[in-house]
């Protein structure tokens, strides 16, 4: 797009650049805050179907589609109200705080091949990263409202964040691990194939770590049963008590945010990503670099993949929430440290090893290598990287940048350069 | 061409494009000296996130309030990830991130928590104290730019992000493998005798070249990290017991 | 030398982490809070910080040879050290909470505990 | 140093280390904090108001405070015939208002020597238990609230409706009944109610495996009540506790059996096992899920517990109830008259009311208005207990506590 507006346009470089990011981040916030509006009707009539009732039935249609859009209304028209002796300049940027942390997340999460804000080759480690930023925003909120409830949520926001945080990486690492790659983009094309390439299927130990990744991210996300900042029947609101109107939806949109981009992460960390479970694309002789109409068609509907299995992942924790009651502070803890971080650390260890001695997996035993493909390339690979050589800076030697990444990462820079 | 761009144009810009235009805002789009055509965005970030940089860092200085510190402490520290980012360091931006930001989280926790009582919210600095620090600050600031401009390699202007064909160079695995102890870019020749070998485990070569790999330090690191973990749990531990001296002498 | 038009380069960088550093100097010099001053240091290892990175990146000098590992890697190993420095600072801290009923450290002036 | 209040007596704490001599001071100094807990908020079940001394998330002391809902209901009865006064106290226990009505009624009665017909006594026993197992619903249901699910509330809620629906044909209410009444019932059931009553009791039966499935027995329900706000036995008696709260905590006493005369002779030849913990098994009347091994007796689960033995129990009186009532032939007779003179005298009688036992006192001059009339508030006793229970409990415990002891603000209040 930049360059069709260069070249064809003749704008200055900074100004199609500036056109084109304002763009892609108009899509990505499109992405967030319609997607709110679609998960709060979600919830709404998820919530009420398990419940025996019917939920929104009025607002717009017969399901009450646009209940999001009249409550997102509303909430603009509502009174901002700070309270006496808050801390005005933190009160009223928290809420912003905690949305940009959410959105830029999003950034790195690729929807498709390349439907991605911005490829990061930390792409993994910038999403947590800046997803444990959300917290701040949290305590500012509970600090800056002058409450006690405030702060009672915004302490416990504090410590179950910062703890999760820990098994949370662990987990995310076995995919990098597996992988090779801290790229989003790679790892789920690491797992393109049929739906038995999904890490989720490599080996037990990533079976198990999917879920116990999967409660954590719940965790991280501040969704019941471990929803403690907000604990309505303990504080209040928590952390959110003294705001209404706009931020408080802010907070909101930054919550729904959450749940979908952890979601979005599990599928493209375990789930196979944009592939779906059947390779129909290749299977039919697509891919995406077969044409421009082509590929972008097998991409739409990758990132229709990927958003299929995001969605379902936010119905579940809806499907949770709305069954188990809430967990205390202490309880919350002890999942955290005495039971996910062990067994993640024991998982890790495990699809280490698994990959190590069964790089073909159990199949691959028997001779058939068309299980855990990547887990071999990438050992491979990293075999062959120390022979690489390093950049032509330093030595007399023509060296290309390809040389220096193990394989599987040279491929797909390769073709990304040619295209 | 169209649609494989959409999403994905910012491939030329350094890998904070987005990040920066959602940060900072295009606030430096104003700058009327130079002609706007030759503007060119890897300065423009760099110096959206230099003046959030500096500014919220003189504002850590400036402020009284310990949360209001906190806070501002992690806008600089998050402005110079930015920086980190727009420099190719994406893995140490990335790891800025995460610990540094989120061990100043604790501070601030810590913060709150210390100064829920109204006189600790705010310690004043005296004034004598201030007047005095802006004059070490201002000439600790000239020596240092001082020097900073005296050697003339770093005057040379770097390389525009583009020019490295669109393709931003993977930093994280050279610096993994660093960690453990493999330079790739060590040209020592026992490394090619391995590939050839094809089943060296790569580690044996670092030491034959002159570039040493980062094993031990990050070893030393790693227990570094955990004394310290046992020395701060010592510290804050929960409890202090009476020796049996004392206790003695308390029954009697 | 005009960050808009020309690249970037190492000088840029420089001049953000002598910001930084003396911005941390002077708020270790003149904060009373403990924490303020451990607020200082972050800020000075944080200057510090952004010349390795400024050094050793590729992208900011054609001649970043073998820094282009060496600076990112000092980088790390600053900010895990910074990390462990503040958890035992915080301790430290908590300590002298506990006997002196503050965080002011001008109070912090006899030896014994 | 001297050692952050309350903080050593906690149950949380109640850690053999800590009596351990060589521990002179906790190092992290920590400050204690009042939190005002209601009257308006989520989980005070109404305006009550707690304040928290907290340190941290740790509770050290809770104390009630109350009178946000006073509406002198005790001083207008003495301006209004016996017969006047039944509205007023459904406005008591909103939630059981028939309980209410019959307590009232029974007292006021005794105090007349006046005996309702055999189908007005069965009638009562009928309405009275399906307003104990309404009561029991909400408190159920409420109850998951408080410990943040909120489904089981909206299931029992549905099931109250549909009771709601029954008690609405039979009388025209569907809160403040007035439908017992002093000397019988203001109505005879209209024609098909009865049918009705099986139907529902038929539907209603399986759902309880529902309750018990959502919450009962469900993993994290039971890390949240098991063992929390453990009220030890000699302590529920000495605080004057009744109801399900006395007999979660093992004491074997049921106003319908054990209670005066005139009460106890309305639940005459009917089958009923009280629901109570007795060599350490529960009724074994009907399969019930096995107690979780972490409960103690007298904690949050049992008396929650016992909420839902009950229900079944009551389904059972219900039962048993029609049988009688439609066996029964001759007339259901008319209440006594609005003006009906009371003798000189006075009497005081106690019901098992849903949240416990509930004692109305009626003091008489000769007229038909009342010289006095009193209530003794069965949940005013049972809140009584909250600051020794919540003494060392976190702040998500405090929820879990009051709702288990299921206090009703327009009871204790009055």
């Amino acid at each position: 797009m930049a360059s069709f507006l260069i070249n064809t346009l003749g704008l200055p470089a900074w100004l199609a650049w500036t056109i084109t990011a304002t763009v892609s981040a108009a899509l990505i916030l499109n992405v967030m805050a319609v997607g709110a509006l679609v998960f709060i009707w979600a919830e709404r009539k998820i919530a009420a179907r398990i419940q025996d009732r019917l939920g929104p039935t009025r607002t717009g249609g017969k399901f009450g589609w646009l209940q999001s859009v009249a409550d997102g209304i509303k909430l603009l028209a509502k009174e901002d109200l700070m309270p006496e002796g808050a801390d005005g300049l933190l009160f009223r940027i928290a809420p912003y705080v905690s949305f940009c942390a959410s959105f830029a997340a999003f950034i790195a999460l690729p929807f498709a091949f390349d439907f991605v804000g911005q490829r990061l080759n930390v792409g993994v480690f910038y999403v947590v990263a800046v997803l444990g930023l959300e917290v701040f925003g949290v305590i500012l909120a509970g600090y800056a409202s002058a409450s006690k409830w405030s702060l009672f949520g915004a302490m416990r926001e504090a410590a179950q964040v910062v703890s999760y945080e820990v098994p949370l990486g662990m987990c995310v690492v076995v995919p990098v691990m597996l992988a090779g790659s801290m790229d989003l983009v790679t790892i789920a094309e690491k797992q393109a194939g049929w739906f038995t390439n999904w890490y989720l299927f490599h080996d037990p130990f990533t079976f198990v770590i999917f879920w116990v990744y999967f409660t954590c991210a719940v965790a991280s996300v501040n969704r019941a049963p471990f929803d403690l900042a907000e604990a309505e029947s303990e504080l209040v609101a928590g952390f959110h008590t003294e705001y209404s109107g706009l931020r408080w939806s802010f907070f909101f949109m930054a919550e729904y945010g959450s749940m979908f981009l952890v979601s979005a992460l599990a599928s493209v960390l375990f789930l196979g990503g944009w592939n779906g479970p059947v390779p129909i694309a290749s299977l039919l002789g697509l891919s995406e670099g077969t044409g421009d109409t082509a590929g972008y068609l097998v991409r739409l509907v990758g990132c229709l993949n990927l958003i299929l299995k995001s969605t379902l992942g936010v119905v579940v924790m809806m499907w949770v929430r709305w069954t188990l009651p809430r967990l205390r502070i202490d309880q919350v803890m002890t999942t955290c440290l005495k039971y996910c971080t062990p067994i993640a650390a024991v998982m890790f260890a495990g699809a280490m090893l698994w990959s190590f001695f069964l790089p073909g997996g159990l199949v691959g035993i028997a001779g058939r290598r068309i299980l855990s493909r990547p887990a071999g390339e990438i050992r491979e690979g990293w075999l062959k990287g120390p022979g690489g050589r390093g950049r032509d800076v330093v030595s007399s030697r023509p060296i290309t940048e390809a040389a220096m990444m193990p394989a599987p990462l040279h491929s797909d820079d390769g073709r990304r350069v040619s295209r | 061409m169209m649609p494989s761009t959409l999403l994905g144009p910012a491939s030329l810009l350094g890998p904070t494009s987005l990040l920066g235009f959602v940060a900072g805002g295009g606030t430096a789009c104003g700058f009327a000296m130079v002609p706007l055509a030759a503007v060119n965005w890897h300065g423009l970030f760099f110096l959206a996130f230099a003046v959030v940089a500096c500014v919220m860092a003189v504002a850590v200085v400036l402020a009284d309030n310990v949360v209001r510190m906190a806070f501002y402490l992690v806008l600089s520290l998050g402005a110079t990830a930015g920086l980190f980012f727009l420099a190719g360091a994406e893995f140490v931006g990335a790891m800025q991130l995460m610990i540094y930001v989120g061990g100043t989280l604790v501070l601030l926790v810590f913060g709150v928590m210390l100064t829920a009582q109204a006189p600790f919210v705010s310690i004043k600095t005296a004034t004598g104290d201030r007047v005095l620090a802006g004059i070490v600050a201002a000439s600790l600031l000239a020596v240092l730019l001082q020097a900073a401009f005296s050697v003339h390699a770093w005057r040379e202007p770097g390389r525009f992000p583009g020019d490295t064909g669109g393709v931003v160079e993977p930093m994280s695995t050279p610096l993994g493998m660093a960690l453990v102890g493999v330079r790739v870019d060590d040209p020592s020749p026992g490394l090619a005798q391995e590939n050839g070998g094809g089943n060296g485990d790569g580690s044996g070569g670092a030491a034959a070249g002159g570039r040493s790999g980062y094993l031990l330090p990050f070893e030393i690191v790693s227990v570094h990290l955990l004394v310290v973990l046992v020395g701060a749990a010592y510290l804050a531990r929960a409890k202090r017991r009476r020796s049996s001296r004392e206790l003695s002498e308390a029954a009697r | 030398m005009n960050p808009l038009v020309d690249p970037v380069g190492v000088v840029h960088y420089l001049v953000v982490g002598a910001v930084l550093f003396t911005a941390g100097i002077v708020c270790m010099a003149v904060k009373r809070n403990a924490l303020g001053v451990l607020m200082g240091i972050e800020l000075v290892l944080n200057g510090a910080n952004v010349n390795f990175v400024a050094f050793g990146s590729p992208v900011l000098r054609a001649d970043a040879g073998p820094l282009a590992i060496d600076g990112p890697v000092i980088a790390l190993f600053v900010i895990v050290l910074a990390a462990a420095e503040a958890a035992v600072a915080l301790a430290i801290t908590l300590n002298f909470y506990n006997n002196h009923s503050t965080v002011d450290v001008d109070r912090a002036d006899e030896l014994k505990g | 140093m001297d050692e952050p209040g309350g903080i050593s007596r906690g149950s949380l704490l109640e850690d053999p280390r800590l009596d351990d001599q060589r521990i002179i001071e906790f190092d992290v100094r920590t400050d204690e904090m009042l939190v005002n807990m209601g009257p308006q908020h989520p989980s005070t079940h109404g305006v009550l108001r707690l304040v928290l001394r907290t340190d941290g998330e740790i509770v050290s002391e809770v104390e009630p405070h109350i009178g946000y809902l006073h509406r002198c209901a005790e001083k207008i009865g003495e301006n209004l015939t016996h017969r006047q006064w039944i509205p007023y106290t459904d406005r008591m226990d909103y939630l059981a208002a028939m309980n209410m009505n019959l307590g009232w009624a029974l007292a006021v009665e005794k105090l007349m020597r006046h005996r309702v017909s055999e189908r007005a006594r069965h009638l009562r026993v009928l309405i009275a238990e399906l307003g104990r197992i309404s009561s029991h619903l909400v408190g159920m249901g409420a109850y998951g609230l408080d410990l943040g699910t909120f489904s089981p509330f909206l299931y029992a809620f549905r099931e109250r409706e549909k009771i709601l629906d029954l008690f609405e044909e039979a009388c025209g209410a569907r809160l403040t009944y007035s439908y017992i009444t002093v000397g019988g019932l203001t109505a005879d059931l209209p024609p098909g109610w009865l049918l009705k009553c099986e139907q529902f009791l038929d539907q209603f039966e399986p759902v309880i495996q529902e309750y018990h499935a959502l919450l009962t027995t469900n993993a994290i329900f039971v890390k949240r009540t098991a063992g929390i706000g453990v009220l030890p036995r000699e302590m529920a008696i000495d605080y004057g506790c009744s109801g399900p709260v006395l007999r979660g905590s093992g004491v074997d006493q049921d106003m319908r059996r054990d209670g005066e005369s005139i009460y106890t002779a309305m639940y005459d030849g009917y089958a009923f096992e009280v629901a109570v913990m007795k060599n350490g098994h529960y009724p074994r009347d009907h399969a019930y899920p096995p107690v979780p091994s972490d409960a103690v007796l007298g904690d949050c689960w049992h008396r929650f517990f016992v909420r839902m033995l009950e229900v079944v129990q009551s389904m059972d009186l219900v039962r048993q109830a029609i049988d009688r009532y439609s066996a029964c032939k001759e007339p259901l007779g008319e209440p006594l008259k609005l003006t009906e003179k009371m003798p000189a005298g006075d009497a005081y009688l106690e019901t098992e009311c849903p949240k416990g036992q509930m004692g109305f006192y009626v003091v008489s001059d000769g007229t038909a208005i009342p010289w006095r009339a009193r209530a003794r508030s069965s949940s005013f006793s049972n809140l009584s207990v909250l600051s020794e229970l919540c003494r060392g409990c976190l702040i998500a415990d405090v929820p879990a506590i009051v709702g288990s002891l299921d206090i009703v603000m327009g009871e204790i209040d009055r």
